[in-house]
């Protein structure tokens, strides 16, 4: 498959270090939870790290994101610093929340990432706010709005889109179909095939792709992109992908087969992806090696970074209630 | 100045504030060639035309969303929701998004909208649009309230909220749209946080809001007949609130009466008595504090039994008078 | 056009009364309130009689609706008494709320009305209740959920719709589109033609018919019913309408032209349905004139009766909180 | 009777009541086979199947509006949502339609649904997951609240609300589900409207909510060894409130302490507070009314300040001293 966004093979290579960069990020918290050294909740999205990079892949640091709950993966493709984030996983007052956001909350404006959201479906009217302003100060940045499955059966999804289409707003709708919400089945939670279908409802483009293919994902990226930036109004990807681990950190996983999760993990995004380069002559193996180690190197930096980092003070529980 | 009323003084702070500033903006249902619900944004969409005036679907959690997210990547929305019970669909976009995103994001990003909600009783449009709900929003920590009295205030008030950087909930009363007063023709900000007593007084302090305010002066000037000098306070803005000027009221007079249209049961009256309860005014109080307020019913429809379900100024003046029969003994 | 549901020929001339009842009933409230003697608001139906007429003429007492701000119509329709109601727009302790709901509030249990709304699209959601309701205790009835083109734009309209789906309830989601909400028009709020498009999103039939032809919108009705009954899952009716007056009592109109307004004068429901039923031999003009003239009696006895009744008293403030 | 959790407790009530009325069913989002978000469901939908446990998409809108009309027309729903502050997005349906109707209908038509909901902080879930807004539905006439503190209360209450006619939102905290108590096996029944005095005392009340409840205990606990005689009184539901109960312990104490863990601003402490102010224990007080309830921000993440933002046990201790140090002079 030919790459569509004009990318270099240096920038195609950091795609697949970013690959790495989530799926550590998330597998180090996983250890931590596990290790009871993490307070709070996570969710993680190993084995979805092609639609976040992939999606993102295609946009610059104008263009803006928001994010859900199972966020990290959308925040690194965005362009954030692990350490920072590694930081605000242990409520440090380095953390990009300096410790009062945790998994669940943190933006990066600078990147356009204009944050992660507990609400399931709340920041899909909030990334049509942003596309609002890029249409009204005749800004040329799009926004992305990533949320899962189970989110397009909040009304919040429904009336966000609506919206967004008549008012022709430069805004992706990128649904992550991961299967399941916590526990529920897609297929149980919604009487039709795809989630792209419900783009009937608003006069807009659905699109399906493959969520573990970075490539496709980019592609139909790039040209939702170029659609929405030329006024033409918001388009809905549906990613179809897989999360490989329990929804949060506590998840038992009785509501699906073991079967089913290794069919998945044959799967493998990131794998898929190295193949693809390999294939095509950008990335040999030792410079995979060499990827993985310096991601390895990153991230036991974020956390020794975030280990030796200072607790906010008690006086940060009284600051940023108002601007 | 000019004689103009509570719902002109709205349209003007909002009129001179999109013609200084272009990023202000108005979003809500039916606000243009409609007007709106009350026909305050009457002659904004012919000034500044669709693109600055968005009548939107009948989608409150949208277009609440939508604010917040123009807000936080620098426009200044003004969103009216037509009737203020229609807030309930917008919850969560308004307190979980707007109130918080600056705190959970440790300080980054500013969510500068304006909410105007028309709330109140008294126009026979029973339960579900006649709520008096700011006692929520008071509740949330992120959140600013304001409730203007008066014509003069309103514009103020108003300019002071488009300014403020954080999401302003702005209650205006169905009964007070077209109610006059004096306003300079000129743009003026009255910052919030600031009380205003509406009339001076010295035996008992009336701590009152919205259109309770205008009934509070009418009961005062009936009990002046009777020789009883009523103070009366108005707030103006429940987040944030002048507790000092609330506490120097009542040390002086001794006696507190907190009058608000909302249910008097979890209504915002019981903060403001509670405040004075805990503060050093208390060992000033000679009678108990009392609150008026709804009654714990839904509105209802029927003029006699909406005139019965929140507080009238008979109410007000028989507070006031059993409050000050009541002499204070020590124990 | 052959009429489905086995009705007789009284029958038929019964659902001819009904529709002169609510065209009549809202010409006196909107007189009473010209006069000024009349509290609060009210939206009138006058113009869209055919569809709460034709719909609820497939229904019995068993079977259920939910109803809107603009509900006079349905409630005559399923059965309400005028007097009853009369009283209630007058505020007096006979009417259907005692006087405590007004134009937007009242319910007739007995006939299965389970009440107007205030709440654009708050009765949507509720309808899937009592359809659950019946799924559940195995109960034959259906219900119908009317709600206007602007509420197919909130998102409760969405989540219920979706939610009755995946659980295959007896329900009929009745959208009464009658081109505007308050001021904005349908087309410039909805980025599609037609409004049955979105069930498509549902995965369930959606059916345009012509909401001012009453057989027509009965037989849709019959046949979805039917649909519905026997547990196939839900279908959404788009009835096209107008309605003749303004949204509520102080409407300028600005939003719309008069000489559309007169065109869809044209297109008056009862004439037509009086046309239909003239034609097939079972109205003659002179049995329309006297079902016309015993509607104004009828509707005069109501007025009496509502302005002779007594107003609650105040003691009424406090019952009905709790039951 | 048994020692089980509270989170057992209230399994158990929902379980037994199931089997004995085929009217009560359960709705929500993963209370299936995930055993819902706190896993108090765990095990019923294998002992009531999928029909009566009913697992839904993630639409609290429609699953509290399908609970509203599955209730009107002759079910009783229990409906769990997650965490408490997803009610945001369910309001209308909660407060417009559940509390309202039977009004709005003149007395047609009961609305008989149990809303349980997991709330408050301590978890390290932050601002949207952490949330105590129980005093928003305590201000809305038509619903009633309940907020267990023990395993007991919790079985008892909950079978109480079930049987209610009308809605009643069940708060249930999670820092509580793990906490065990003494419960009696069979189904039994603790009316709504009366408090329980958790610990008797004579030198200050204390009037304490949910997990507060189990802190102010603590706290009286610790008080003891200084002489000091601590009552702590648990409201157990905010509405219907026992008045009395509270009153005629501040009037025995002289002194008043109100905890809860919801933002202090515009919290149902208020309430309480002001009824004793308004009350004829306002010539018992000794020294001022004091509320001690959460600080005027959204829920941090940090384990440090989450536990600042809400009071604990030494806060507890430190403004009972306080209060006691103070001698209450005549003026
Ligand atoms: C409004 C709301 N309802 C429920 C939840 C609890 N919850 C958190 S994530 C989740 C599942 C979300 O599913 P999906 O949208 O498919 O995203 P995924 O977790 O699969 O990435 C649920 C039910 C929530 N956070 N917000
Ligand atoms: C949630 C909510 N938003 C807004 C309103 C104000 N309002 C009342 S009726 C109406 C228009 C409704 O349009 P539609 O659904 O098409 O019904 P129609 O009035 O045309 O019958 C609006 C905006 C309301 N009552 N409820
Ligand atoms: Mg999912
Ligand atoms: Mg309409």
């Amino acid at each position: 498959m030919e790459i569509l966004p004009n990318l270099t093979n240096p920038e195609l290579l950091h795609l697949y270090k970013k690959m790495w960069l989530i799926r550590h990020f998330d597998e180090k918290i996983d250890e931590f939870f596990r290790k009871g050294i993490m307070h709070g909740t996570t969710h993680l999205s190993i084995g979805q790290e092609a639609t976040a990079v992939g999606a993102c892949a295609v946009l610059t640091d104008e263009d803006k994101i928001t994010s859900t709950h199972r966020g990290h993966g959308h925040a690194i493709a965005k362009g954030a610093r692990v350490d920072k984030m590694m930081a605000e996983m242990f409520g440090k007052s380095t953390g990009y929340s300096k410790g009062k956001g945790g998994s669940m909350h943190f933006s990066d404006l600078e990147k356009g990432n204009l944050g992660s959201n507990g609400i399931v479906g709340g920041g899909i009217p909030i990334a049509v706010g942003a596309a609002l302003t890029a249409k009204m100060k005749k800004q040329k940045d799009v926004t992305i709005s990533f949320f899962g499955d189970g989110a397009t059966n909040e009304g919040s999804f429904h009336e966000a889109v609506n919206l967004a289409s008549i008012w022709k707003l430069p805004v992706i709708f990128f649904c992550e179909n991961n299967q399941y919400g916590m526990s529920s089945p897609i297929d149980e939670m919604i009487n039709i095939e795809h989630i792209a279908e419900r783009a009937a409802s608003y006069g807009i483009p659905g699109v399906i792709v493959d969520g573990n293919n970075l490539v496709e994902v980019m592609n139909a990226t790039y040209e939702a992109a170029e659609h929405v930036r030329m006024g033409k109004g918001p388009i809905l990807i549906e990613a179809k992908t897989y999360r490989w681990r329990g929804h949060s950190k506590s998840d038992k996983r009785k509501y699906r087969s073991r079967e089913e999760e290794r069919f998945w993990q044959t799967r493998d995004p990131i794998k898929q992806y190295e193949g693809y380069l390999i294939n095509k002559g950008i990335l040999t193996r030792e410079t995979a090696k060499k990827i993985k180690l310096e991601v390895r190197q990153i991230m036991e930096a974020a956390v020794e970074f975030a280990k030796r980092s200072p607790k906010p003070s008690i006086e940060e529980l009284y600051t940023d209630v108002y601007a | 100045m000019w004689m103009i009323t509570y719902s002109e003084a709205i349209r003007e702070a909002i009129s001179l504030e999109m013609q200084r500033n272009e990023d202000v903006f108005l979003i809500g249902e039916d606000i243009g060639v409609y007007g709106g619900g009350f026909g305050v944004t009457e002659g904004l969409l012919a000034e500044f035309g669709a693109d600055r005036v968005r009548d939107t679907p009948i989608s409150e959690s949208a277009i609440m969303g939508a604010a917040v997210g123009s807000a936080l990547t620098g426009m200044r929305p003004i969103l009216e929701l037509q009737f203020s019970d229609f807030i309930t669909i917008a919850m969560d976009q308004l307190v979980n998004q707007a109130a918080k995103l600056r705190y959970m994001h440790g300080g980054e990003g500013r969510v500068p909208l304006v909410l105007r909600a028309a709330s109140g009783s008294g126009t026979g449009a029973a339960a579900q649009h006649s709520q008096s709900l700011e006692a929520w929003v008071a509740h949330i920590p992120g959140l600013k309230v304001v409730q203007p009295s008066t014509a003069f205030d309103a514009k103020g008030l108003l300019k002071a909220a488009i300014d403020d950087d954080n999401p302003v909930i702005f209650y205006e009363h169905k009964l007070l749209y077209k109610t006059e007063g004096e306003v300079p023709k000129e743009q003026y900000s009255i910052p919030l946080g600031k009380a205003d007593i509406k009339r001076e007084g010295t035996d008992i302090t009336i701590v009152a809001t919205s259109v309770m305010v205008q009934r509070a002066l009418i009961a005062a000037a009936k009990l002046e007949r009777e020789a009883i000098n009523v103070e009366v306070l108005d707030p103006r803005t429940l987040v944030p609130l002048d507790e000092e000027a609330i506490i120097a009221s009542v040390k002086k007079t001794g006696h507190l009466l907190v009058v608000h249209e909302a249910v008097k049961r979890g209504g915002f009256g019981g903060e403001i008595a509670s405040i004075v309860a805990e503060s050093r005014a208390f060992h000033s109080l000679r009678a108990p504090i009392k609150r008026l307020g709804g009654e714990a019913v839904p509105i209802p429809f029927s003029p006699e039994l909406e005139k019965a379900a929140v507080p009238q100024v008979e109410d007000i003046v028989q507070s006031v008078q059993k409050m000050l029969g009541v002499k204070m003994t020590c124990i």
